[in-house]
């Protein structure tokens, strides 16, 4: 697969400003295409309206849009009914609208909730706070040697006791992947509900939250060429049903009298006050510019490039790269030795390359490597060979410079 | 290498950071000053000796990026030998220094090229909390609240 | 003042397909300026990164227009500091993140919650569901004949059980106002925390939250010219330091331990997760909008639109008009004889004049009118005199046609 | 005045909204069929008298706009005589008159004008829920799955 950049207009504009832009900060954020720009300036600037009540055309034509997005995004994981996909601001409103609905009104004391080793803070400290609050236990399964949660200690860890259990699909630090089918299966096998955080799946594999099986599956559209400000919660319809509202207010309730409230159904009944309109319909846009490519044409387009990195920065002495065999990742993190993660970083900035350094808000896993910080490379459809040249020479020269 | 990024990485703060000033615990001290960003994961561990209202010793251990090994490196070294009001003042302007908005020139600041050389975070906004780490937890310990 | 129409592309884009388009449903949501969906196609195509720990130039300049927006709302609210500005998805996201963090975990049975009867769903259902979690007494002030808070029952409600008194400061069903500082002298002479729903109120008076003395204040951008999926939670800074986070996750966190984790200062700490980034900058935009006006001259239109339509639907026999004296309203609600609001809307939206029928999410305050619904006009700076005089016209036909 | 909207408010309609088929209570019934629209605040009460299986009688009260109105005065008069397994397949041909990509030629479903005009439905999707109100109350209550 050729290079995407022309249908990014930062690059252009960039390159027009004189400004050298390498960006390999994709698993923080991904860049926008311009189809998703201009969906989002043609709702603003063409059929503007709030959804759900208007009898105008700009409101008939909003809500379509809006529904047409979510059903963009049912059929994008698979879901049978868009009444399973939940419009959030963005995976952590999803994890923590998961427990306060779903976990914490059923937990007890004693009870447990498991999370990995290589869990974003996101889902991490959620768990952890609800478990706080009602005296339960977050137990933490550890990884493998090579960095996936090791299946063996989540069935020795698995019992009766554990009522949720909250993992990530890939490590948005190291970029391995957990087999999900099988942890779902172990789960619900001691009839504990299951939570995918799959910010970092959506553009690995194609999902298909049947196959899967899992109870609860959330992603955030920024990461996925959206916009920022909105994210997906699909649950299973019967859960969904069974949980209390995620939040209380217009939009999502039937009858409110004084002393009770009915509430809508499915999926209004969790999503309270005016959405976000512009942000849902961009990710509609964002899902129809990943479809037109492909999951599986990105997901080998940005593994051809890890690969590749791969073979290049293993020709710089003191390189030092983790989970260097996750093949079809699009993340690669590393450090060199004698020298900081941050300087790393800045240096690279000044020459217009954009990386991460840092604890990549997963603090448990670093701690459990021995690492106060990397730096994490992470590729998409705009990166290309020709770019990875280039940071290799860069580190070359920091190298020096630090030597 | 940009000049802007030569001007960060000046031969001075190269040189703290490669070959910092006394790196190592002190055997006494009357403060231990625990120097944390959480956001980036550096670490020090700063202790000073007050005897008779002034700073003896000072001496540093931890690890952080070229730019707060450096800084605690140049604290270390600098206030030996100050009371607390000079600590005081000679943190302030260490602080304006690294300020986008602080003097200019530096020389108003200080002449002290070592401190000076500081001044190049100023083009940084995002290294800031490198450079400034262990100073304010030093304030933090002295000057509490 | 003329009307701001030409800088709302909407009204550009409709001529040019040969529609009209009268809009008088900015009570919903007002329609946005060039310079909003500027702001917001800029960022995405110009300086796209997340914010928060990027070292690279979009990182910085996406980073800085963050903070920047932040101190524009806190200028604009007269905030005293910029750790007392939150942002949250909308004001229904803000209220029932008050209700979580700062009431809930304080609440007790026979505990008072007051409310009045003019509330918005947001902000009714979310204090009604806490009380009836926790056992408390939510009461409901009602309003007096001139359709605001009854402030002699709202005294004599008041007593040192009350712990919250969440109040609108404008009707968006009638436009009609309340006296804020003197409900916040009240509550709080009982100990009572207020927060203030000024959905309706920012494009009507120049907030000054000092001056006011509430405890929180909350509105939505996309009332104010600005993006969905973003609005502000105004605390006072010991309360929003004194509260649990808003909820858990990225960016929010200091220390994350297996046990425990220690939460990041405000602002961070209520907003956890990649925060709606154009929605920010969109709102900065759309707040620079408003100042370039001044919100004084905003008002000043608006009531003399709204003074203007009470002069000529008064005209029309069998129109009903709601709180017509609320002179320096911006809303104006009425009903017709004989003709249901729903058809009457729809016949509007034929003529491309959009209103809004329905009972506008207070269902409390229809109820207590004994009215099933409204037909509801809102004005803002696109609107004119003609327009009003072109509503009349149609609204003389629909009587023809179902007379 | 547009086409779509004369045909929407077609004579047909605004006749049972003005003069509506047996407004008011049944003495006697056997199901009374509450029908609200919480998002309009439409409300009808449904009186059916089954006897022998089939309905003899039929009367409704509530308020509501004209669509809802008439929609609920035609299915009144409709079900008049009608047995369970008939009204289910009227009820199913009168949604699908409402249904935008329902068929076409509407005589494929119905000869009967009073029932066609409310095709002019289609054209106005946010006004579904008027014209179908009643219909759906009255399935829920006689066939609950
Ligand atoms: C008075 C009032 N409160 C609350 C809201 C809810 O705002 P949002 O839907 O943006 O959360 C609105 C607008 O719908 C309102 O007018
Ligand atoms: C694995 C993982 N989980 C959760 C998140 C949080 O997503 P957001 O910040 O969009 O809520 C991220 C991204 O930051 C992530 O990579």
């Amino acid at each position: 697969m050729e290079s995407l950049k022309s249908e990014f207009p930062i690059f252009a504009n960039a390159e027009k400003e004189g400004r050298t832009f390498i960006y390999f900060d994709s698993a923080s954020s991904t860049q926008k295409p311009q189809s998703v720009i201009d969906a989002i300036t043609e709702y603003y600037g063409g059929y503007y309206a709030n959804v759900g009540r208007g009898l105008y055309w700009p409101a008939t034509q909003a809500s379509n849009e809006y529904a047409k997005a979510r059903d963009k995004v049912r059929n994008f994981v698979g879901a049978k009914s868009a009444k399973e996909v939940i419009f959030t601001s963005g995976t952590t409103d999803a994890i923590n609208k998961v427990a306060n609905a779903v976990l914490l009104p059923t937990l007890e004391a004693d009870d447990q909730v498991l999370v990995s080793e290589m869990e974003h803070h996101s889902n991490f400290v959620p768990w952890q706070q609800a478990c706080i609050q009602k005296g339960a236990d977050l137990k933490v399964i550890p990884l493998t040697t090579a960095h996936t949660i090791d299946l063996a200690a989540l069935k020795a860890t698995l019992n009766s006791k554990v009522k949720f259990v909250a993992i990530t699909a890939v490590s948005n630090t190291l970029g391995t992947k957990n087999d999900i089918k099988i942890i779902v299966r172990l789960a619900h096998a001691v009839g504990a509900l299951v939570l995918v955080d799959a910010s970092q799946l959506t553009l690995s594999e194609r999902i298909d939250v049947q196959k899967l099986d899992c109870d609860f599956l959330t992603f955030s559209a920024h990461k996925l060429f959206g916009p920022t400000g909105i994210g997906i919660l699909y649950g299973k319809q019967a859960l969904l049903e069974r949980a209390i509202p995620f939040s209380y207010g217009g939009g999502m309730v039937a009858l409110v009298n004084q002393d009770e409230t009915t509430f809508a159904d499915l999926p209004a009944k969790h999503e309270a006050g005016t959405p976000n309109i512009a942000g849902a319909i961009g990710l509609g846009a964002a899902i129809d510019f990943v479809e037109s490519i492909g999951v599986a044409q990105i997901a080998k387009h940005n593994a051809a490039l890890r690969t590749y990195t791969v073979h290049l920065l293993n020709q710089i002495e003191g390189v030092n790269l983790l989970a260097e065999d996750a093949g079809d990742a699009s993340i690669l993190s590393f450090t060199m030795e004698g020298i900081h993660p941050h300087d790393i970083a800045t240096f690279l900035a000044e020459k217009g390359i954009a990386v991460r350094a840092g604890h990549h808000c997963t603090q448990p896993l670093l701690k459990s490597m021995g690492l106060p910080a990397t730096v994490r490379l992470s590729f998409s459809v705009y990166n290309d060979q020709r770019e990875i040249e280039q940071l290799k020479t860069a580190l070359e020269e920091i190298k020096s410079f630090f030597g | 290498m940009t000049e802007k990024l030569k001007q960060l990485y000046k031969t001075q703060i190269l040189k703290h950071a490669q070959n910092p000033f006394n790196e190592g615990k002190l055997e006494a001290y009357t403060h231990l000053i625990k120097a944390y960003n959480p956001v980036c994961g550096d670490q020090f561990d700063l202790y000073i000796n007050i005897v008779d209202q002034r700073v003896i010793e000072a001496s540093f251990t931890g690890y952080g990026c070229a730019i707060s090994k450096a800084s605690t490196s140049v604290l270390a070294k600098h206030i030996l030998g100050k009371n607390k009001a000079e600590i005081a003042v000679f943190v302030a302007d260490f602080l304006k220094l690294l300020d986008p908005n602080g003097p200019q020139p530096l020389e108003e600041i200080t002449s002290d090229e070592e401190l000076m050389a500081f001044a190049a975070a100023r083009e940084f906004p995002e290294r800031l909390s490198c450079a400034n780490l262990a100073w304010l937890a030093l304030v933090k310990e002295l000057f509490p609240d």
